[in-house]
């Protein structure tokens, strides 16, 4: 167990720590906080969604307060008509608004796909009208929630030209991948992971602290398998690291935090470096994120690969309810360190 | 006209459907629960008035407050506590969670996804393929008010009505959408007056009224199954609790709430038929204490009830 | 009350709009075109009416009918010509195909996707934006026929509504969507009554009578600078050729073609002038020759333009 | 150039070749013959969509003559509301019927996705209520058409679950998938090429010919690289393959026809054949149907891969219209034997 590890303050270099302990907030706070700041920052800056004003504050109280303190005109509560708002949300951001679009699940942005996919994405590159907007998409299950409350939809929007896609895992990342989304010049789709929203504590620095879109993370070192993930999986593959390492296997692991566009370089470096990867995710493994990430290893690390490359994702059958079967559709860390074990012997 | 023996059901059905509800919230308010649910409180004389106008043959679509249609059509209250617990006999055979997933053809009940109001376009889909075969038969579903707020609100009326689809939509307009009132989703003041949108009859009724919502349901429907197309019934009602368990709705003026528990459609109902000699109060009371028992034995034969087994869950994507 | 000289513009846009539209026909007919591209013969007096009664900070998102209204607003018919056949001076800069992609926040112009009728939401979120910045602004947008039986028709005006948004919604019933009647997309006579189930005002005009559409966008833009909401205004027209210019249209009756004929907005509009002693037909003969000349030097230089580079397919995909 | 050419006559074996010359149809008479024999089979067959019923019968006139034939209450023309009308079918298809819908192009199925991904898709999972449509979208470009009328949407449909998605390449497929889909109890969506609507014929068997789904088909057998493809881009690889086997490089090229559920033993044999693999489609390389196939050979035929995967899709923006960028854009047979040379050499 040689390997550093540099998941429990997330990156921070240790001369901070003092710092880190008075600043910890949960994922959602962190989420909060952003949105918060930049509506201060910036009065282009504005909210949308179903049910987002106070005294009620979202299904999950991210934007709790905000209308209470910036008032209605700048936190919207939108008519439950996803494809309509989200239309009206690439108008303003035509007209240089910077919209925060909440679906109240990621589930329901297939119901504003068609403008999303097909309108905001494509703008810019027909005829350069920037489209300026980020929606919050919170994702991901684990909570019994079933089919309709826990879809992780990303590869969709992957595929799709013209979008940026991001995806924090952590506090640190949830603030400042958001900030970033709402300064970006693009539509940019934002998945928070509602497993991770109260479970999840951490150092979030304070005020201007953004991450950049793009650019990967590496959370732990090792050099026996590389471990490449994002979103709430994160934890998982961290957490199967650890077992590992007792194990004396030691797992790289990646967060790759923005998934469109794919921090490339860093991946390939992932890879490299151990010639072993397990690709996790808790969407759909077939025609998921994975495998593009799978594909471009194959394509441009071919020759340092010393093992198959391994993906571990949720099934390919809609989301069950039932504790038993969504536990035998998502990944986990046990799942994760069964399959890097493999690696690791192969 | 409905029989005497026709109202006594109309209320054993609504106070089924409200011993279910209050059996479910008490459940998970406990902590025995498993997922969020929907209480049904205020709306039992909509899924009842209306599904009770219905034929066998006829196909239902309900949505989530309407329990109590899939009760009166003969779903076992066992089958939809085991759904809600996630257990192997659920309807859903636990994939889908509370009355979600509930569609059982067998009882011509189609199952709604969360993604509102999408049993719309699904219902007059039902209702074309009757037209197709020739039956006289219709279909029917529901839609909330913030629900109607969607686009396929719209293109499902169109489309049935130039379609002349024997469909039936109700509206349950309990005021609120999760916690977004009314004034915030639309700038009129009955959701019927779309029904000019598309050519078709649209009427309001009081939706705490069992005989009422019956009544415009029967009228709907017959003039559905003579050919005629379809008709939109706005129910006016009131949500008396959360949208689902974990939501105290503190959004909701409590005046609001107290004018509308004065016309609670099983009290009022209640009432109304000892004052109008179908029942004496024993009866009524005898009918309740039936039904508690009867929820309470599927509450814990559900409980009983084995979970699915992990290896079945890439079990039956596909239809063979 | 519209001036002579306004009058006289009028009828300037509409025939420069039928000039650029007549050639556009004969140039891919004759096979010098590329892709498909919509004729807007007929259509003139509801876009060039329409954009006429709004003031240049005002936000348009012509459709694929609207030709007149890109001319109008100052869109260079060169660089409609280059973009319909691919040039890299082009509105998009041959990324997109005829009409769409035709853009130009400059000219306060909002482009639109094929995908029908996704401007209206856009438009109305535009409008959103001047009031959300308390800017004294009108955002309009235009909506087909058969694109009305869409779900975006009811979410935008729904929304635009509860949000007093000030957005006009121009309908262009030209009695076709592609091949399909009236009959077939709807089950009411006038689109118009629709904009009660919004609580919004509604009229019908000539839509081939450009002072009516003129005097009708005037009034509805006023109300919405006003601060007192959005309009729905339908005009009723004919489109007098195929869908796009591969369609024959064979499916239309003749009769119908021919009675419509006889309301061609542009001779109907030449022959009121003159009667009204606002212009002699020489002059308007004059101005018929100008604006000939004017989109065929338009077209020479287009189909002079070079091509975009291969390399730079990749290029502006991200705003920086 | 010793292999085994089997792409002029589609795999009918030599004894068939004298009734080939008989019965050789375009493709897009073989979608119309099927649908046109699976009225006459079957009452429950019906057809939905814009402008499909005659005069007009269709944009393509895909389904002319049908509405003459059966009537109009079997031929049904929809008002424009791709979520309505998809949605309608799914409630036909649960009563039985089996409506096969038209998108007028498969750009526009994005407008009924969220019906067909949350509501057909997962219906059977959830409570058994079978749903036998098909969508029919004409999808694919070069032919000038812009962003909109010349998409591959199909990598979205093969990551939900619950769905069937073919794509025939050749008049006897686009025949035998189409029937087969229509007898199939779920969802399906067809994908058919645009570009091979009337440039390509080929023999179609008569009557009852069934191409099952979920079965790749070898086009070209080769034992230096191989090419796995589908769709129009099946015609691209075989020229490509006949350039190379003048230079000596034989290619095995796979022909997909059904990307969900993937053929996975078809793909895995193609591949360890040469160990060398090209994966080429229309669609957006990035995250598209390719990155899957290439995910999965790099888990399981991994030690016998002799050189990177290699992938050729179309690029990362919106299908631009002008012809340069178009066809910078696309695939074809040039850049597919540049791709499959360098793999030859690698
Ligand atoms: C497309 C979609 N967006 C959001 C939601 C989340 N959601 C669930 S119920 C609900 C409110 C529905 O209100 P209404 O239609 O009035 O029905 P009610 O719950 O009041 O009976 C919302 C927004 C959803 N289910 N579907
Ligand atoms: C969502 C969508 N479905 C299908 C089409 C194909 N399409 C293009 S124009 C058209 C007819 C539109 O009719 P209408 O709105 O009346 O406009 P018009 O062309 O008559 O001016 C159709 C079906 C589309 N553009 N968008
Ligand atoms: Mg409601
Ligand atoms: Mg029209």
């Amino acid at each position: 167990m040689n390997a550093a590890v540099v998941s429990a303050n997330y990156g921070f270099a240790e001369a901070e720590r003092s710092a880190v302990e008075e600043r910890t907030l949960t994922y959602i706070a962190a989420i909060s906080e952003a949105l918060r700041e930049e509506m201060a920052r910036d009065p282009n800056v504005l909210i949308m969604g179903e049910d987002v004003a106070d005294p009620f504050g979202g299904a999950f109280k991210v934007t709790k307060g905000l209308s209470d303190e910036f008032g209605t005109r700048r936190v919207l509560n939108m008519p439950m008509a996803e494809l309509g708002f989200i239309g009206a949300a690439t108008g303003m951001a035509l007209m240089g608004l910077r919209p925060v679009v909440e679906m109240q699940f990621a589930d329901f942005i297939s119901a504003g796909f068609d403008s999303i996919v097909q309108f905001a994405a494509t703008n810019y590159y027909r005829w350069q009208g920037a489209v300026p907007w980020v929606i919050r998409a919170p994702s991901d299950g684990g909570l019994r929630s079933g089919p309709f409350h826990s879809q992780n939809p990303e590869a969709w929007f992957v595929h799709a030209p013209g979008l940026k896609v991001v995806a924090p895992a952590t506090p640190a990342d949830a603030k400042g991948l958001l900030i970033a989304a709402i300064r970006d010049n693009n539509p940019v789709i934002y998945f928070e992971s509602k497993p991770l929203y109260r479970s999840l504590k951490g150092y979030v620095p304070p005020g201007e602290h953004v991450t950049p879109i793009g650019v990967a993370q590496t959370m732990r070192q090792g050099d026996d398998v590389t471990i490449i993930t994002y979103g709430a999986q994160v934890h998982q593959a961290l957490e199967a690291a650890q077992t590992l390492a007792v194990e004396g296997i030691e797992c790289e692991v990646l967060d790759l935090r923005t998934l469109k566009p794919l921090d490339e370089e860093a991946i390939l470096a992932a890879a490299t470096k151990t010639g072993k990867v397990l690709i996790v995710h808790s969407a759909n493994r077939l025609a998921g994120v994975g495998a593009e990430v799978a594909a471009l290893i194959a394509e441009r690390a071919f020759e340092w690969l010393d093992a198959p490359i391994a993906r571990l994702g949720g099934l390919d059958v809609p989301i069950p309810f039932s504790p038993p079967l969504e536990d035998a559709y998502r990944p986990n860390a046990a799942k994760i360190a069964r399959m890097a074990r493999e690696l690791a012997r192969f | 006209m409905l029989s005497n023996e026709q109202r006594i059901e109309l209320y054993y059905w609504m106070q089924l459907t409200r011993a279910f509800d209050d059996l479910m919230v008490a459940t998970w308010r406990g902590g025995r629960g498993l997922g969020g649910v929907f209480s049904q409180r205020g709306h039992e004389a909509i899924s009842i008035g209306s599904g009770y106008a219905l034929a066998p043959e006829d196909v239902v679509a309900p949505m989530h407050r309407d329990l109590g249609c899939y009760l009166l059509r003969g779903m076992a209250p066992v089958r939809i506590f085991a759904n809600m617990l996630g257990r192997a006999n659920g309807v859903s055979r636990g994939r889908d969670v509370n009355l979600h997933g509930a569609g059982d053809l067998g009882l011509n009940l189609v199952g709604f996804i969360s993604h509102l109001p999408h049993s719309l376009p699904v219902a007059v889909g039902v209702a074309m393929s009757f037209t197709y075969r020739r039956e006289a038969r219709v279909a029917l579903t529901y839609v909330g008010d913030g629900s109607s707020s969607a686009g396929l609100f719209h293109e499902s009326l169109n489309l049935a009505s130039v379609q002349k689809a024997p469909f039936v939509l109700i509206i349950e307009n309990n005021q609120y959408a999760y916690s977004t009132p009314l004034s915030q989703q639309m700038n009129i003041a009955d959701i019927a007056v779309r029904a000019a949108s598309y050519g078709i009859p649209g009427v309001v009724v009081d939706g705490n009224d069992v005989e009422a919502v019956y009544a415009a349901t029967k009228t709907a429907v017959e003039r559905a199954r003579a050919g005629d197309g379809p008709s939109l019934i706005e129910c006016k009602t009131m949500r008396m609790l959360g949208h689902a368990i974990h939501d105290g709705a503190e959004y909701v003026p409590r005046e609001l709430l107290a004018e509308w528990e004065k016309r609670d459609p099983i009290v009022t109902y209640a009432a109304r038929l000892v004052a109008e000699g179908v029942a004496d109060q024993d009866e009524l009371n005898e009918i309740a204490h039936r039904c508690a028992v009867e929820v309470a034995d599927a509450l814990a034969e559900a409980e009983r009830s084995p979970f699915p087994d992990a290896a079945t869950v890439t079990e039956g994507v596909y239809a063979p």
